[in-house]
């Protein structure tokens, strides 16, 4: 009894987490920005490589990882100034151009790096629930999505950047007209979203195998969770990160992986046409309901 | 002219935007041929009214009646094509398409094929757009984005035409000219419900004046009553 | 009007409804074009250089095994024109890249056959690719090796099917390793033709030694999360897990499962050779790791074979020498002596010259070519990774049959032409 | 300002030059050249499909590819079910019905349930997902339709369309291609010069707005949206007989980016521009992969980027809009496409 509840809570806790990191990046910078960004997997693709390259060369993981982290940010940081900014209130475009970017990339990663490169273990080896073995890694993993909504939040909530953050995104010209430097915000919300992108993607890199495409593993689950998310990361993403969480970990025991995958991209459909503004649209109105009755 | 119906009727009206009562129990008529001014301080109502009239919104209750017909479960582009036509408070013209372009997909709901190029060139002639019809209207100035748009609003022969705020950003002479396009069309038998907040324009063009505020009706009569009206003074001082 | 292509009588007698409908579709499409190209061909053949047309993936999610192919077309090329090229002509390799993308086969097998109109064409990585241009290849009337391992059951006149196939890995394999460890088996597979055939493949051998297939999961391609298959697996705590998976992503499984603690021996018959993912991934994730394949790096020096330094002497860099690279290699060398015995490049006689029996001393020993199947005898090497990633062999079968399609589903190419991909 | 009353625009000009190369570059290449410019013209109707619905109407979608299967598979459904040449004909009659009738639905679906913009793009994208996850399992011998194995990433053999006993090859193989791409083509053109098409210029850049001024949005979205389906699907139908094969990559990932990619370097507002460049770039891509494999995806991305990023309104419509200005003496302000409409008024007036 026992055995079976853990192993339920650990299937749902490991797709949990890989989806509210796959897509926390990509919530950020969509719902700060209204920018999809497509180059996402890629950029968890320089996560990964940049982990790997530091581990295997002898930098704990933890720090590699981080410093992984550190440099997507930095370079989305560039990107941004080179490119997305010139393309803000041009959506569709933007779309197209961070599509040529994550092609550039990994296309780029295989000129210099070739087809593939030795990885990482995962840490911390595994235990037994039952007659069942287990990877502590994946536990961590989970940990580590639940502290970094709780970091988001207070970032968001909390600090300086995270009011400025807020009144841009709201009205943009009133929080310019009130002294915040809008587009360094967008410089820094990209920024933090990209660095998200390459934490996932360093997250993830000792789980699996390091190549240049190693972004696509990734971007089909973290845009279904934006889409069911809707727009606001903080809200949305963790509760559609754990509504398909269930959805894919209960078919993937029962039925296996192909219909958890169809059973996750019907839901999403699904779920775009009973709630257009996905799970944080929902949450809105819910907020609302109280007020009305008043 | 026979007053045996009125052209539009709100009834009742409500509308609720979450806890927030934009409109209450609004009760509103606009005859055949009427020239009606909707006046009240910010965040009255009033184009939330001009909205529900339109179909870009639902009212929450209460009804709404145009030309005999129950329309609000309409949606917009019937209400459209059974003669209502609104400019709205932000220029609602298409700044990528050409003046003649803007006046093409105003109309051609409206005006036959071979009657389209007769029509627009009247229309803008009537605007005093005549000679811009192919300029490309993001470089219009704003209040001939306004005329323009006025125009589009016209193109569709519309029994009631919705006016919001249409000589905002406009300076005295644009203003003046506004009026006199608004007078000519009210004279040729066309109704007209202006939002306004420039109380000399409104002197200038209106016989019956409505005033909102709070989401309801809050006085009704002619512009010299109202501008009689202490309570009507206090509201716009905010001391209600 | 025998070269016509392949006659009803050939399928009338046990093919379904769909394959006649196929298969006169294509053969109207064949004679509709033969008197053209025949024409274009004649001018073609005999003269200049003889062109090996090579198509694969040298980028893209194959590229791993690609270029390993690619090295060992440029070897082979290279060697044979060391020697004289073949009938005295020089080799002259075309090649293009098919970026791992179906579409892409098919534009550039096109381009081969008519506009640079290659001799013979040596392609494709996943059955997926080979059956995108096998319309194509049969249309034109070309020579088509396929020098993989794939799934086995194609029976087609234009195609030599070089590199192993069920008849090889499984039928030999499964008694062994079943001795090994047990008689439970829990099969994980790619969701698509090559996984789930080789995984059908492998329960009839299980079965007909005793076993039971216990478990059976089928995993789409774009999956790289284990997690909940490892837990399924373990519930129903196999002897041997049967490892089908292909292409990168899937790839991931090994570390996954290596990190949850899962201790089974697996099975398989693509892993470590083609792709190795011994040496990809840290030790002890593919520890335990059965497969049977026809050559690996590893394996050279007791076959005697500097084939390795060979292929890096044409592709320095190149990180593994696997066994599609040997398959390659040999498949460009059978086709040089089967146009050595034809004393010409037309493609009829070259094609009578293989069904008559080509051998060739390749790098993982003798590969002769099956007349009625087009596919190779061959020898066969079971290895495994130990716990540091070592390769060790464990057993050799020497030139093993692959005489499935011949005996049980009548396939004889040489007096029945045929174009079907048989199931088993 | 008197302005010339012609049918003499760059673009005009550059149709009927394109028109003109496709119809003697046959009688100047080899036998691949001409297959392989009749798969580019199979192909380059998906642009046109894209372009119709996202320079025209604003909807950005990533499903085309979708559509594309859809139109492929049910063409080799029915013609390996009902055989005959004569049947090939209909199995492309029921392929496109069948594209334009999911694209209807999914049109309802999403406009009248309220989706739009970006979240098009995004449901698009899912349904191109479900549908190649659907079919890469199909590699069972359960999955058959009647006479037809779908056979999952294997893909599925598919017999060609035919006149008599000769399935299309060749010469007219590429001339019926040619005749129906350019009529599809001279189709949507007309279109967009009607009500119905300055309709969907206009909501594309302001729904509410437009639906005020009498036209039934929705409605309008979701007949654009079934009849690039339509188109999308005919594409599909064409490249699987070209091949005589069809697999679920061709509603993968990079499928469905690929025609977006081609179309926002050409000038999604324009339909000239998204043929000719659909066209130079399926070529392009080609020659690179031929000669610099493992720069081709790379200096494609490149291609894209700086197409979004300095020449927004896409590099051939740029162009045009050189050619009109200084070469033509036509002044801006007209929109690719809307050369017509514009001019018949003016001529009037």
């Amino acid at each position: 009894m026992f055995d079976g509840l853990f192993n339920w809570f650990y299937q749902f806790q490991v797709s949990f987490s890989f989806l509210l990191l796959s897509a926390i990046g990509l919530a950020v910078i969509f719902g700060m920005m209204g920018v999809i960004n497509l180059a996402h997997g890629e950029f968890m693709m320089l996560g990964a490589y940049a982990t790997t390259f530091l581990a295997v060369k002898g930098v704990p993981l933890a720090l590699a990882i981080l410093i992984g982290a550190l440099a997507v940010g930095v370079f989305g940081a560039v990107i941004e100034m080179l490119v997305i900014r010139r393309l803000y209130g041009r959506l569709l475009d933007s779309v197209a151009a961070t599509w040529a970017i994550g092609l550039i990339l990994s296309q780029g990663m295989l000129i210099l790096t070739g087809p593939s490169i030795q990885g990482v273990s995962s840490p911390f080896g595994s235990f037994s629930v039952g007659a069942i073995s287990y990877s502590w890694y994946r536990i961590v993993l989970g940990v580590v999505s639940l502290l970094l909504i709780a970091g988001l939040y207070i970032l968001f909530m909390k600090t300086e950047f995270g009011l400025r953050a807020r009144a841009t995104i709201q009205n943009q010209p009133i929080a310019r007209s009130l002294g915040v430097d809008t587009a360094r915000m967008y410089t820094l919300t990209f920024a933090l979203g990209s660095a998200l992108a390459g934490l996932a993607g360093g997250l993830f890199a000792p789980t699996a195998t390091i190549v240049p495409f190693f972004g696509t593993n990734y971007t089909v689950e973290a845009f279904v969770t934006v889409i069911v998310g809707g727009a606001n990361a903080l809200v949305g993403t963790p509760l559609a990160a754990a509504s398909l969480g269930v959805i894919n970990a209960a078919l993937g025991t029962k039925y296996g992986l192909y219909i958890a995958r169809v059973g996750l991209l019907l839901t999403t459909i699904v779920i775009i046409r009973v709630l257009p503004t996905g799970i944080s649209g929902l949450v809105e109105r819910w907020r609302m309901r109280p007020a009305r009755q008043r | 002219m026979a007053d045996a119906q009125p052209l539009l009727m709100l009834d009742n009206v409500s509308k609720r935007f979450g806890g927030l009562r934009a409109v209450s129990d609004m009760n509103l008529t606009v005859g055949q041929g009427e020239l009606r001014c909707l006046i009240g301080p910010n965040g009255a109502g009033k184009s939330t009214i001009f909205k529900l009239i339109m179909g870009f919104e639902r009212p929450t209750s209460g009804t709404i009646a145009f030309g005999g017909d129950r329309i609000d479960g309409w949606p917009t582009w019937k209400r459209a094509r059974q003669g209502l036509s609104i400019k709205m408070q932000i220029p609602g013209v298409y700044p990528e398409l050409s003046v003649q372009d803007n006046m093409r997909v105003a109309a051609q709901n409206h005006v036959a094929s071979h009657e389209m190029a007769e029509s627009i060139r009247g229309l803008l002639a009537r605007v005093g757009l005549d000679g811009l019809a192919g300029e490309q209207v993001k470089n219009l100035s704003h209040g001939q984005q306004q005329w323009l748009e006025i125009g589009m609003a016209l193109s569709a022969k519309p029994k009631l035409l919705l006016l919001d705020e249409p000589t905002a950003g406009m300076g005295p002479g644009e203003t003046e000219a506004t009026a006199r396009i608004v007078e000519s069309l009210n004279a040729d038998g066309m109704a007209i419900l202006v939002i306004e907040h420039d109380m000399a324009f409104i002197r200038r063009i209106a016989r019956t004046v409505t005033v909102m505020n709070l989401g309801k009706l809050f006085a009704e009569g002619t512009i010299t009553e109202i501008e009689a009206n202490q309570d009507v003074t206090d509201i716009y001082l905010g001391r209600s | 009007m025998d070269t016509n292509g392949f006659g009803q009588s050939a399928v009338a007698a046990k093919v379904s409804r769909r394959q006649l409908v196929k298969t006169s579709a294509l053969t109207a499409g064949a004679m509709a074009l033969a008197s053209k190209i025949d024409v274009n061909y004649a001018l073609a053949q005999d003269e200049g250089p003889v062109k090996i047309g090579w198509l694969g993936d040298r980028t893209g999610d194959f590229s791993l095994v690609g270029v390993q192919k690619y090295a060992a077309a440029e070897l082979a090329v290279k060697e044979l024109n060391e020697k004289g090229g073949i009938l005295g002509r020089e080799v002259q390799l075309v090649a293009e890249d098919a970026q791992s993308d179906n579409r892409r086969y098919q534009e550039m097998a096109r381009k081969l056959l008519l506009q640079d109109k290659i001799d013979v064409l040596h392609a494709c990585f996943t059955s997926a690719g080979r059956e995108a241009i096998r319309p194509i290849i049969d249309q034109n009337k070309a020579i088509f090796f396929y020098n993989n391992q794939y799934e086995g059951g194609v029976c087609d006149n234009y195609v030599f099917p070089t590199g192993c196939v069920p008849d090889h890995q499984v039928v030999p394999f499964m008694p062994a390793v079943m001795d090994k460890f047990g008689k439970r088996v829990y099969t994980i597979a790619a969701d698509y033709n090559f996984g789930q055939l080789t995984a059908a493949w492998c329960k009839k051998f299980v079965e007909a030694n005793g076993g039971e297939v216990i478990g059976e999961e089928f995993i789409p391609l774009d999956v790289s999360q284990f997690s909940t298959t490892i837990t399924n697996i373990q519930n129903a705590a196999p002897d041997i897990l049967i490892v089908l998976l292909v292409g990168i992503k899937q790839s991931s499984f090994y570390e996954q499962k290596n990190s949850a603690g899962m201790q089974v021996p697996m099975a398989t018959t693509v892993n470590m050779g083609q792709a190795y993912e011994h040496k990809r991934f840290p030790a002890p994730a593919l520890s335990n790791m059965y497969v049977t394949v026809n050559f690996m790096e590893e394996l050279a020096e007791g076959l005697g074979t500097d084939f390795p330094e060979r292929v890096r002497s044409v592709a320095p860099d190149l990180e593994y020498v696997g066994m599609e690279c040997a398959a390659e290699y040999e498949g460009i060398n059978m086709y040089a002596l089967g146009a050595e015995k034809a004393g010409t490049t037309e493609k009829d006689a070259v094609r009578k010259a293989l069904e008559s029996g080509i051998s060739f001393e390749g790098p993982g020993g003798t590969v002769s070519i099956d007349p009625a199947t087009h596919h190779t005898v061959r020898n066969i090497y079971m290895v495994h990774a130990d716990e540091n990633h070592n390769i060790v062999l464990d057993e050799t079968f020497e030139a093993v049959r692959p005489d499935w399609l011949s005996a049980d589903m009548g396939c004889d190419l040489p007096n029945k032409p045929d174009n079907t991909q048989y199931e088993p | 300002m008197p302005r010339r009353t012609s049918w003499l625009s760059a673009e005009n000009i550059a149709f009927v030059i394109f028109l003109i190369f496709m119809i003697v570059y046959p009688f100047r290449t080899d036998d691949f050249g001409i297959l392989n410019a009749a798969y580019f013209a199979a192909l380059t109707l998906l642009a046109l499909s894209l372009s119709m619905i996202w320079g025209k109407a604003g909807i950005l979608s990533f499903g085309q590819t979708a559509f594309f299967g859809i139109g492929g598979y049910l063409y080799g459904i029915y013609t390996l079910n009902v055989l005959g040449s004569a049947q090939t004909w209909v199995g492309l009659a029921v392929g496109m019905l069948a594209g334009g009738i999911v694209a209807a639905i999914l049109g309802w679906f999403m406009f009248y349930g309220g989706v739009n913009d970006v979240f098009v793009g995004l449901t698009t994208l899912a349904l191109t997902l479900v549908l190649q996850t659907f079919m890469a399992q199909t590699a069972g011998p359960e999955w058959t339709v009647g006479e037809a194995r779908l056979n999952g990433y294997n893909g599925m053999y598919i017999p060609q369309l035919s006149f008599g006993e000769m399935p299309l090859y060749g010469r007219p193989l590429y001339f019926v291609y040619l005749a129906i791409l350019i009529g599809v083509y001279l189709l949507l053109r007309w279109l967009s010069s009607t009500r119905w098409g300055y309709g969907l210029l206009a909501l594309q850049e302001n729904r509410p707005r437009t639906e005020s001024f009498g036209y039934n949005v929705r409605l309008m979205q979701v007949q654009v949206f079934a009849l690039a389906g339509v188109v999308a699907a005919l594409s599909g139908v064409l490249y699987a007989s070209w091949g005589g094969y069809i697999d679920p990559s061709s509603m993968g990932l990079t499928a469905a980016i690929t025609p977006v990619i081609y179309v926002a370097i050409g000038g999604r507002r324009s339909l000239t521009a998204s043929m000719i460049s659909s066209m130079i770039l399926l070529k392009l891509s080609q020659l690179l992969a031929s000669s610099a494999p493992e720069y081709a995806l790379v200096i494609f991305g490149l291609l894209a980027l700086l197409a979004v990023l300095f020449v927004p309104e896409g590099f051939v419509v740029a162009l045009f809009n050189l050619i009109d200005r200084h070469l033509l003496n036509r002044g801006g302000g007209n929109l690719p496409g809307m050369t017509a409409p514009v001019e018949e008024v003016t001529a009037n007036g």
